[in-house]
């Protein structure tokens, strides 16, 4: 990596911290409706490995999309825009926070019900076998996702089939308020990649630069022909599952210990360590980013809602055929 | 009476039907620690201990299946399906064990299980999480589907479901916890499979059920001023569905109006309408009209969404067309 | 024309559409080294190879979703899931993601997919086995549904499916694949939702579809020997649900009869018949008729499973009664 | 075991067989109608397993189900009633082949949706610790059912509430006509225990007292707290999934060559080789089988057909309530 390289991941960081952190205020104000799953505290994950994506690799992830839809490069103003439901949304104000998408970007969403996308992502990498181009699928999803069947059913044929997909678990170990030994027979995710004969691995996910480097051998490898193989990113959120959650599950002492590893932070303290950047630099990229947030803000507030006749629209590509 | 919320309701049956009964339990996603995602069940998890309030992994086919089981040895489970959106994931044991294993074992087996879920849009959750399908699980014979619309029935009809010797899906709505109603004080339950007048009139039948007899209801109140007076039937129960009191208020306004939120087409309201022509076609001076939700996705703008849901301005329109 | 079974038709359907485009291709339970459940894709795998006709394991969620996925990016898959009693299993891929990806994603999601799938009773395989619940899957907007009930249409709807951009639930009947009919040489299709009169007559109209098309066409040939002359419009297509025909024919007979396979409530005959009383109300001269499975889960002794399924008698009979 | 016991194993496996022979004749003759699926050459999987079960110990499988009724002690006239659609048949003839079950012998069927019964077996086995009742529940399901969602979400709630269930996989091989390794991502079934931290054991099928021996420790075990576990046992079926298999997925030969190991021809001789029984006993004990079988066939002929009214009851055990 080069210099740009490196700032430009501490600068996607700090997009997806700041816009979720304006998402946050703006659905106080009641702007944002719905459901919010904030990321905050998992950036690094979707940071790290997407930056060793190609742009033939296709990405899709759960409901916890903005920082995917972000790393994937859909800009901050059509993210912010689709939050608050307005026509120039990536979903065009239909999908909402849970439904980010941008097909341009081989980003194929935001899915909301719990692990239903595992089974679409083996067939996003069927289709690149049957055509045989050349990409992988990454597919994200959460620890408390590894319990429902579609887990089971996506991963097992993956491997029957040699898909080139990366099934990447983002371990924040918690399904809304369910600690993950409370749900998974075996806390340590990783191990379930052994009934499906998967090489897999385990990283750090506060590290962006431990998950980009795993990712990227792992790619690598799934290029090469290895087959499917899982990797388990140990992460934390920092805030609720969505907005309102009570927060009965953990302790405020569990929380602040974890965010002693706040991937920016960690970061930011590698790249002045490594001496690969000034504070300066990143204070100044800090500021850039924050403008790029405000500005999607105010992009998104000017912007029209979608028309009635929109309602109407894409419920079928033709009603006749 | 108490003045309570529906919330309220449906909780205090929960409570009082576990203290009556040690073999009724709660299985389900978030429904211990959490306090339940509608906050039905908070303070359950720390009364009732972790075996009977069960956290379970997100497994929804393994929720309603080990209910099931749990249900043929002679428990009570109320297993819980966060929101009917997910219910599709546990659909084949719903309607292909729940609702078939008295039957095709002869008798033998007995599934005293209730499943609680949420129905409803509204609330900008976009297309998969807004759905208010609750046609379809009416269509399967073995299954009891009941939706309640006030407080009071809710609490009846939970109660009585929990106590029924047969598969019950119990359907709530999302954006109706907060609606007050009258609740008998004490111990009652009300039998499953019996509709009801909520407001009587003489001049157009309006027939619904759950979050729609509140709509209607306004509508109601609205159009009195008109100097129309409604009568609203509250189906309360899907499956059996009791045509009774339909078919009297029929016979008495000849005139109908049925109010759903699911999609129109293969909906509650075609089964309603197909049997009041059905057994009361030459009372009827017009059309049956049915107000349902536009069929669409329902999208998570607000707008939209509002513009697809039937509204108190939509019922009201329907009732002045068939007038 | 050539005279040819159902089978055949719907074989020859998929051979031409893999032979016309690479990116059509088959894959689910036992379509390929077993050569089809219902032998429909017997010599496909031979021909095709296992790449484009692909067993899978027994994952019938899997089935579907990974069907989507290759769908997204441009292939046209037919996933078959063995019976519809299966479909449950899918139900969410089915329902929340094939039917509202278009719609959720704003448009640029297309999801050019075909579940091809066997419904219905008759073969003394018990409840779990026996179901015709189409009307369920035809509650989705954003899915198709089609029901065809001739060779002719099974060939030319699924050909139609196929080079659909939409995602289409394609249902064949299991004891329909005998039926040998007149078929079109060569390639065509037939549009989705287009419902067709299959016989005319000017005193009755029966409304019906798939299996029931043949019994209902059998039922009018008893008919005529009373002098009483059928109608008899196919509806084809569940969703979208083509009314024009219908409407038409009630027009002019002024009675009608809707006969369907599956259980009577929240059936495809209760969506007919409201929308028949709907737009036809004035045109009616007797209350519509419903001819449907009885309401229990399907039973394995031949005699009560007979009993519980429309017969030709119950179609004559209700004919009948319209008179 | 004594050796009425040793004798009495002998005699399960028998009647299964000739009931299942007798079964298919009069599959041909259009007595039986609907699925019929074979249990012939798997005889020693359910006859060892049931054998070492005690009386409340749960047992629940799947459509292919006969064998498991008999050594459940459901009469061989109840099953042959059932398969002709009788009154007197274990489900009053409305369950038929795939649906066998008696409540009062703790069966519970029967179950001809793939891997539906595996979390309604965790929920027998809750039902029982629940209630403090001591006993086992034992699941018996095929390799292809591994691979469905609902194997996946019942093995992990299993573990994660520590239920007393005995897994068994009855590995015959093929899923239809699917060969294990064409479905299943590891086509050693038994590592898939793994991805749920459960103890798991794998056995020869074609011999009932190896069966037996790996079934009674591991009951034991579970009887005595250690949470649920897995067996796979290793069978083949030697006719075709159902009635009217094409078989084209096989060949003549490795049936031919499985045939050898005829679970009963086994047995046979190993009561002969032991000194436990001679040739003469067996042959008795053959002919009082196939005597049972003959009544049983006489009882299900001459039985009544379900009334008409029967049709409409136990949809609901109460249409009021
Ligand atoms: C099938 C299904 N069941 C339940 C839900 C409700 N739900 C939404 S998110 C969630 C927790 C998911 O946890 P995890 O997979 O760990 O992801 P995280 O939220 O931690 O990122 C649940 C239960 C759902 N959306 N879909
Ligand atoms: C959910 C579901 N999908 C498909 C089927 C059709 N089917 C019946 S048996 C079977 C094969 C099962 O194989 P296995 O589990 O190995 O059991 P075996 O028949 O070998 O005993 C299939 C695919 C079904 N009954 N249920
Ligand atoms: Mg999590
Ligand atoms: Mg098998």
């Amino acid at each position: 990596m080069d210099k740009k390289e490196y700032l430009d991941l501490y600068y996607q960081m700090v997009v997806i911290r700041r816009l979720e952190e304006r998402a946050a205020e703006l659905y106080q104000q009641g702007k944002i409706g719905g459901f919010l799953h904030l990321y905050i505290g998992q950036e690094a994950v979707s940071t790290g490995i997407i930056s060793v994506r190609r742009p033939e690799d296709r990405v899709i992830t759960a409901y916890r999309d903005h920082g995917v839809a972000i790393n994937c490069g859909v800009s901050a103003k059509e993210v912010m825009a689709e939050l608050l439901g307005k026509a120039t949304g990536c979903s065009k104000g239909k999908g909402g926070s849970m439904h980010l998408a941008d097909v341009s970007k081989n980003f194929w969403g935001g899915h909301a019900i719990v692990g239903a996308h595992l089974p679409i992502a083996a067939g996003l990498a069927l289709g690149d076998v049957y055509q045989n181009q050349k990409a992988v699928t990454i597919c994200m999803f959460g620890d408390g996702a590894t319990n429902i069947g579609f887990f089971h059913e996506a991963l097992n044929l993956s491997k029957v089939w040699n898909l080139p997909v990366l099934w990447v678990c983002e371990n924040n170990k918690y399904g809304m308020g369910t600690a993950v030994e409370r749900a998974s027979a075996v806390p340590e995710i990783a191990l379930k990649a052994d009934a499906y004969g998967m090489k897999r691995d385990q990283v750090d996910g506060m590290d962006v630069i431990k998950v980009r480097e795993v990712a990227a051998r792992m790619l690598e490898e799934i290029r090469s022909g290895s087959g499917p193989q899982f990797l388990e990113v140990v992460t934390y959120r920092f805030r609720g599952h969505s907005m309102g959650d009570p927060e009965r599950y953990r302790t405020s002492d569990e929380v602040r210990k974890w965010q002693q590893d706040d991937p920016i932070g960690v970061y930011h303290n590698y790249l002045l360590a490594q001496g690969i950047a000034t504070e300066d630099e990143l204070q100044k990229t800090i500021r850039e980013a924050e403008e790029e947030v405000e500005e999607a803000v105010r992009f998104a507030e000017a912007s029209p809602e979608p028309a009635p006749e929109d309602l109407y629209k894409h419920v079928y590509v033709s009603e006749t055929c | 009476m108490a003045r309570i919320t529906m919330r309220e309701a449906i909780s205090q049956a929960l409570w009082e039907e576990m203290e009556r009964d040690p073999k009724v339990f709660i299985m389900g996603e978030e429904v211990g620690v959490w306090g339940g995602t509608y906050a039905v069940t908070r303070g359950f998890y720390d009364h009732f201990g972790p075996d009977r309030v069960r956290d379970t992994p997100i497994s929804e086919a393994a929720i309603v299946g080990a209910a099931i089981g749990a249900a043929l040895v002679g428990l009570r489970p109320v297993a819980e399906i966060m929101t009917i959106n997910f219910a599709f994931v546990a659909m084949d044991h719903i309607v292909n064990e729940a609702a078939k294993f008295h039957y095709m074992f002869g008798g033998q087996m007995v599934v005293p299980l209730v499943i609680r879920t949420v129905s409803g849009g509204g609330r900008q959750l976009g297309a998969t999480h807004s759905q208010t399908p609750d046609a379809i699980f009416a269509h399967f014979p073995g299954l009891k589907v009941v939706a309640p619309g006030t407080p009071a029935d809710a609490k009846g009809l939970l109660k009585a479901a929990i106590r029924c010797d047969d598969p019950v899906f119990f359907i709530e709505h999302a954006t109706l916890y907060q609606l007050r109603g009258e609740v008998p004080e004490g111990d009652f339950t009300i039998p499953i499979g019996q509709s009801k007048v909520q407001r009587e009139g003489r001049d157009v039948t309006i027939v619904t059920y759950s979050k729609m007899l509140d709509t209607s209801l306004k509508a109601a109140e609205e159009l009195t001023r008109e100097g129309i007076e409604v009568e609203v039937v509250d189906l309360r129960t899907l499956r059996p569905l009791d045509m009774k009191p339909v078919l009297e208020s029929v016979k008495k306004t000849n005139r109908a109006v049925i109010v759903e939120e699911g999609w129109k087409s293969y909906g509650v309201g075609a089964e309603v309408a197909a049997r009041i022509y059905e057994e009361a076609f030459d009372f009827l001076d017009a059309p049956v009209k049915r107000v349902a939700q536009v069929e669409v996705p329902l999208p998570y703008n607000r707008t939209l969404e509002q513009m697809a849901l039937p509204q108190v301005k939509d019922v009201v329109q329907a009732v002045r067309e068939v007038l």
